[in-house]
């Protein structure tokens, strides 16, 4: 309990923390880790080229729970930045990437946000986990650097953040969709499973409320931890009920093995989804077990690139399995792709890099998204307003809802034995 | 009525899990007076390992199974040797040996992912049909496997320590390891073999669970804590203990989920464990805590 | 010889308070790097609050991110629901986390080493329950709970700059109430239980009612540093409060030497600046600081406090050997 | 000054005291003798409250204390030492006294976190306390040295003043001169008496017959758990049973 030595490394450690964080700090132009093959900087075109570079900063879930979706996001931007720098960058300006991993952590992603707006970068393409926007949104709006979020929770756009945007869908609008689509195949009764994870709870909750107002019954709402592997209970309790549908907003992880439990546990009825059928979930599921499973998303997840039907999400999809040699798994491949679209069609648009110009010309971005037009003239701060309604139909093939109703829904009742 | 079975079968094979981990944790303890945090993600690291052999490198399911555990086996014999031979040698105070299993913990869950990849791995099943129909209820045959194997292991275990001579020669050393030394018995040479049976016991359990739920990161950490749950109930270094402990603690979770809510499955779990310490620290089977550190 | 020796502690305390409260200059204002020095303040708080139960009275917690958790949603429920100034509730939210250790400790404090951590550990995951669903979703579950920027009485901190000096003034007192407690009668009873309880016993020292106080010391160490948390963010969500939380507050007391007023501090700010360094490794952060934490556990047991004793004591050894042979 | 009647403690079936009844004496030094494992230790452990025995009571300066937690006989006014040493051995030989002195003190822990006045003065007579105490015992140019580094003589020096520091109106010392060189020894029946001279009665445990037999008013014998013999020294001295329990006489 020397004092004396106490205050001598007291004052050499903090010497020790200016040192090294200045050094750290100071603009890091190190380039992006994920060179494209050989072609750079390719023949500058369209808008006066300023030159220079454009910081690109993001924050994503690198390690920790779910940390698929922050690395295919990682893998996707880089993807999309060199696909823009070969046709000029952000008017003439080579976009360049810097990405901290906050490890599922909102504590972490405040610091790396701060960390990012200290090395002034010019924009941000937030995490996919809703929570470590909301933890670090405030100060990135404050800041005034124009921000894009990849999560989908409806949490973080209800703030009031005028430099935050989104090109990628938002759950409370997915839930009013699955409504519709109940309505549209007659359900009266449904059961929702809903994970404590933010974007799960409130997408079950606001599609709660709209069965209340559209008059569907909802037997039970069941729920489960972000740490559970089991849901041999929740299945039990649907089973007894048995509802004519189910709704579950899981993610991740939890997709798989939910629907492998649901449908071992004997239940065949339609699955409504908050999210899509992802290729890895339905091996995991069986496929058979993941047939029927119905969600209202802009776009769908593909096997392989050849059983794409969407030729532009067909030549996405081809670029990231040249570069990286497999399929992406799951969908945040297109939200990141998007994202890219609108923000280097604003950059077009406000003929500069600055944050306040970008989010001037916002308003004015019309972007065909691989799942519908993205459009920012109402105000919402929100790119995707229209959504179209699949359900997954066995070895990797999607098929239009409202055709599957008309065509084989009742070759689906005769299967399963069901009266819905 | 069905409800019920359902829920007590798939409660019993989440328990055989917990056990798998529970005896690691029991085995340790016995054997060495330590405590470990590295159990669930040698787990995931005998799950991304099982994947390896039996999905990659196509190899049979049970050569896929010893390959699995013997490189299991190893990892936790050099744990051993290299880190926490490396700080009792120091004789250093018991919470760095935790630290440093907790260390081994990170560099084990973050190195899996820098090895094998942060997606959820499809882990094909070795059986044919997907669910198998017991007492009327169907059921995934991985889950019957789980409570299987945790049975075998327990009798396995319960044999090794009591009847044969590193058994024995083991508990001495946890015992009193000068005593042991004393008498000739290669203290460390035993604790190296405990923590790499631990090691590959908790990899047998993450190769049964991978089918169940996909072979991911994160999957053994969430198991591991909820171990020790089953290995304190049980009592704290009885293999039997061990079993007991977390088939019950998998079953009574799975029926609180199932009757009262499912969001409480967790918070009971963990109320169970406090309870037990401090009402009842030797658990069922009255295990007597080893060594006053 | 004694009050000279004193009055060199404090020239070097008085020193080191300086120095810190040129940081934000040094640092060129960047608020970045001011932040990250809030965050120290922060963890040096937690982590000498964890130093008193574990340095001291040799009681090991894994589960402290639990009073991390009340002090930050405490403060911010109060606050909100029952409308006390932020900086008001921070010290109620403080005051129930320490009675909240106490009661945890009075069962706890007859369990052996391993049997406490096990009990801290549950402890913790119990909380994170608590906050992930709680009654009425008042915490927000995991959407998680906003809540405005720190305030005193009207001086409003809403920069990284203003929140540091609020930062360090709470540590200056933190210590200084840490010193106090541990170099009293109080504090000596500590260490007899650390070092030997039955004879503690022996010495009239009642165990059991220490080995609370300590407890409810440590949680109220660690629940101030949550509330500050609070008025520096302005946003708390479950997943701060996992076990990782709590064992990095241990990292840090370890790393900079327990049983030391100094170690808690180095071993927050060398922490925290390998954390901040690591970034750039963008996915292999964990994994690199996993290893590290691995080679410096096995390397240097006694953190870096008890290497530079080490050393220290190297040194006199040798030239004391070199007194003998001269004479 | 002290009475135990009828002491017996039993662990699981094993009877390791059977009713000891012994009478200390204010002002005396009363001996304890008895071969290895006769149960000597487990007795002291009896009555400085370590262990609640099975029967009989211990009556101390008229209170009845058996079963009274360790910490609260200390502040009774009974300390003791132990037969292996049970030092603070990374304190210094000074906080170790102080601590000796715990039972004494007033100061809580909010006196103690606010430096209140009454504390100030309690830890000046705390400082002034310790320095008589290790001048006592000689131990005073050690001050700052930790327990751990003392000698195993100077250990057992720091062990006893430690105790005495309570202020004790009794004090067990548990084989005390155990691992002493002579000259310690010799010097050991003066600390004795300097003891008494303190008004503090002394209760011993002690193999050195020499020292037993010049400086004790009363000697007790143990053997197997229960008493064999008792009387002034030179009684018990050429009791026969006495020497046959020491030298192993047949049973």
């Amino acid at each position: 309990m020397k004092l004396r030595k106490a205050a001598a490394l007291f004052l050499a450690a903090l010497m020790l923390l200016s040192l090294a964080a200045c050094g750290g700090g100071g603009g890091k132009d190190e380039t992006t880790d994920a060179v494209a093959e050989g072609e750079t900087g390719g023949g500058e075109e369209g808008g006066e080229s300023t030159g220079g570079t454009f910081k690109l900063g993001t924050f994503l879930q690198l390690t920790g729970a779910n940390s698929v979706a922050g690395n295919e996001s990682n893998n996707t931007l880089d993807m999309c930045i060199d696909y823009i720098n070969e046709q000029g960058g952000f008017n003439g300006a080579t976009i360049e990437k810097i990405v901290y991993d906050t490890q599922g952590s909102p504590e972490e992603a405040v610091k790396v946000a701060a960390r990012l707006l200290e090395e002034d970068v010019d924009a941000i393409v937030g995490s996919v986990n809703s929570a470590e926007i909301l933890a670090a949104g405030q100060q990135i709006n404050d800041a005034g650097v124009f921000m894009m979020g990849l999560g989908t929770a409806n949490t973080w756009m209800a703030e009031d953040w005028p430099y935050v945007f989104r090109a990628t869908v938002n759950n409370a609008n997915l839930a009013t969709n699955t409504v519709a689509m109940l309505e549209e195949a007659g359900y009266t009764t449904v059961a929702i499973v809903n994970g404590q994870d933010d974007a799960s709870l409130s997408t079950a909750d606001v599609f709660e409320e709209l069965c209340g107002e559209a008059g569907i019954e909802v037997l039970t709402r069941e729920s489960y931890q972000t740490t559970d592997t089991d849901f041999s209970a929740q299945v039990a309790s649907i089973v007894a009920q048995d509802p004519q549908c189910v709704y579950m907003t899981c993610s991740g992880e939890h997709i798989g093995p939910f629907v492998k439990q649901l449908r071992q546990g004997g239940y065949k009825g339609v699955l409504f989804s908050k999210e899509i059928m992802a290729m890895r979930d339905a091996e995991i599921a069986g496929d058979d077990n993941a047939k029927y499973t119905a969600a209202s998303y802009p776009y769908v997840i593909y096997k392989d690139v050849e059983s794409c039907d969407d030729p532009e999400i067909k030549e996405v999809l081809q670029m990231y399995v040249d570069r990286y040699g497999e399929m992406p798994t799951t969908e945040v491949v297109y939200r990141v792709w998007d994202t890219m679209m609108v923000m280097w069609e604003a950059t077009k648009i406000a003929g500069s890099n600055e944050s306040d110009d970008i989010v001037a010309a916002m308003p004015e971005v019309k972007v065909e998204g691989l799942g519908g037009p993205l459009t920012y003239d109402d105000g919402t701060r929100e790119g995707y307003h229209t959504s179209n309604d699949w359900i997954y139909i066995g070895d990797g093939k999607n098929k239009e809802f409202s055709d599957w109703l008309a065509e084989d829904y009742e070759a689906y009742k005769t299967e399963t034995g069901r009266e819905y | 009525m069905r409800m019920l079975i359902q829920l007590i079968i798939t409660g019993l094979a989440l328990g055989g899990v917990y056990s798998l981990i529970s005896m690691g944790y029991s085995l340790i303890y016995k054997a060495s007076g330590l405590m470990t945090f590295a159990q669930g993600d040698i787990l995931t690291v005998g799950a991304f390992l099982g994947l390896t052999f039996y999905r990659f490198l196509k190899l049979p399911y049970i050569v896929a199974l010893l390959l699995t555990m013997a490189v299991a086996f190893i990892i936790g014999f050099l744990l051993e040797k290299g880190v926490i031979r490396k700080l009792l040698n120091k004789n250093v105070n018991a919470i760095y040996i935790v630290l440093a299993t907790i260390a081994v913990s990170y560099i084990f869950q973050n190195g899996a992912q820098a090895i094998w990849s942060s997606k959820v791995e499809y882990f094909p099943s070795v059986f044919s049909t997907d669910s198998v129909a017991v007492l009327g209820v169907n059921v995934q045959p991985e889950s019957l496997l789980c409570i299987g194997a945790s049975m075998i292991c327990m009798i396995l275990l319960h044999f090794f320590m009591t009847k044969t001579r590193i058994g024995t020669s083991m508990r001495a050393a946890a015992m009193d390891s000068m005593a042991a030394e004393s008498c000739g018995i290669n203290v460390s040479l035993n604790t190296g073999i405990t923590w790499g049976i631990a090691a590959g016991i908790a990899a047998i359990g993450g190769i049964f669970i991978g089918p169940m739920y996909g072979v991911y990161v994160t999957l053994g950490s969430k198991l591991g804590t909820k171990g020790f749950a089953g290995a304190v109930m049980g009592g704290y270094g009885n293999m039997y203990g061990a079993m007991v402990g977390g088939l019950l603690l998998g079953l009574l979770e799975t029926l609180v989920a199932g009757y009262i809510s499912s969001e409480l499955r967790n918070l009971f779990a963990y109320i169970i464990l406090i309870i037990f310490l401090f009402v009842k620290p030797t658990g069922i089977f009255n295990e007597q805590a080893i060594q006053d550190v | 010889m004694k009050n000279k020796k004193l009055s060199g502690n404090l020239l070097k305390c008085l020193v080191a308070v300086v120095v810190a409260l040129l940081v934000p200059v040094l640092l060129g204002g960047s608020s970045y790097m001011c932040l990250v020095a809030c965050f120290v303040t922060i963890y040096t708080i937690s982590a000498s609050g964890l130093d008193v139960l574990y340095g001291y009275s040799g009681q090991i917690s894994m589960g402290h991110a639990a009073f991390y958790a009340i002090g930050g949603y405490g403060a911010g429920l109060l606050s909100e629901y029952l409308g006390i100034p932020l900086f008001i509730s921070m010290f109620i939210a403080a005051a129930i986390a320490a009675l909240i250790g106490a009661l945890l400790a009075f069962p706890a404090s007859k369990l052996k080493f391993h049997f406490l951590s096990l009990a801290t550990i549950a402890f913790g995951e119990i909380i994170y329950q608590i906050v992930t669903n709680s009654p009425g979703r008042i915490t927000g579950n995991y959407n998680g709970f906003f809540h405005s920027k720190l305030d005193i009485f009207g001086l409003k901190l809403d920069n990284n700059i203003k929140f540091y000096y609020f930062g360090l003034v709470c540590v200056v007192l933190f210590l200084i109430a840490k010193t106090m407690i541990v170099r009293s009668r109080t504090g000596r009873a500590f260490i007899a239980i650390r070092e030997n309880t039955q004879a503690a016993e022996g010495m009239g020292v009642n165990v059991r009612k220490y080995k609370i106080i300590a407890f409810a010391v440590s949680a109220f160490f660690v629940a101030f540093a949550g509330s500050m948390y609070l008025g520096l963010v302005g946003y708390l969500h479950p997943d701060m409060y996992l076990q990782k939380q709590s064992v990095l507050f241990v990292t840090m007391m370890l790393f900079g030497g327990s049983a030391s007023l100094a170690g808690p501090i180095i071993g927050a700010i060398s922490i925290e600046i390998l954390l901040e360094g690591l970034r750039t490794f963008e996915e292999y952060q964990m994994l690199i600081y996993g290893i590290l934490l691995l080679i410096v556990i096995v390397a240097m047991p006694g953190g870096i406090v008890g290497a530079v004793k080490n050393i220290k004591a190297g040194i006199l050894r040798r030239r004391a050997q070199k007194l003998d042979k001269e004479v | 000054m002290l009475k135990t009647d009828g002491v017996t403690i039993r662990f699981g079936g094993l009877v390791a005291v059977n009713k000891v009844s012994i009478h200390v004496r204010k002002g005396q030094i009363t001996g304890l003798i008895g071969p290895n494992g006769a149960g000597k230790t487990t007795f002291f452990n009896c009555i400085s409250g370590v262990y609640k025995p099975s029967e009989g009571h211990v009556v101390f300066d008229g209170k009845n204390i058996e079963g009274m937690r360790p910490h609260k006989v200390n502040a009774a006014g009974m300390a003791r030492t132990y037969q292996v040493i049970n030092l603070f051995r990374k304190m210094t030989v000074q906080e170790n006294i102080m601590v000796g002195m715990h039972s004494r003190l007033k100061s809580n822990f909010w006196s103690d976190l606010l430096r209140l006045p009454n504390q100030r003065k309690e830890e000046k007579f705390v400082r002034e306390e310790t320095e008589k105490w290790m001048e006592f015992v000689g131990l005073q140019d050690m001050r700052d040295h930790e327990a751990g580094s003392l000698s195993y003589g100077k250990q057992r020096l720091l062990e006893i003043v430690r105790g005495l520091a309570s202020e004790p109106k009794l004090i067990l010392l548990d084989e005390p001169v155990a691992g002493m060189n002579s000259k310690e020894k010799e010097e050991f029946d003066a600390l004795l008496r300097r003891i008494l001279n303190l008004g503090v009665t002394i209760l011993m445990i002690e193999h050195d017959m020499k020292l037993v037999m010049g400086v004790c008013d009363y000697v007790y014998c143990l053997e197997h758990g229960s008493l064999l013999a008792e009387g002034v020294p030179e009684v018990v001295q050429n009791n026969p049973d006495v020497i046959a329990a020491y030298l192993g006489g047949d049973e």
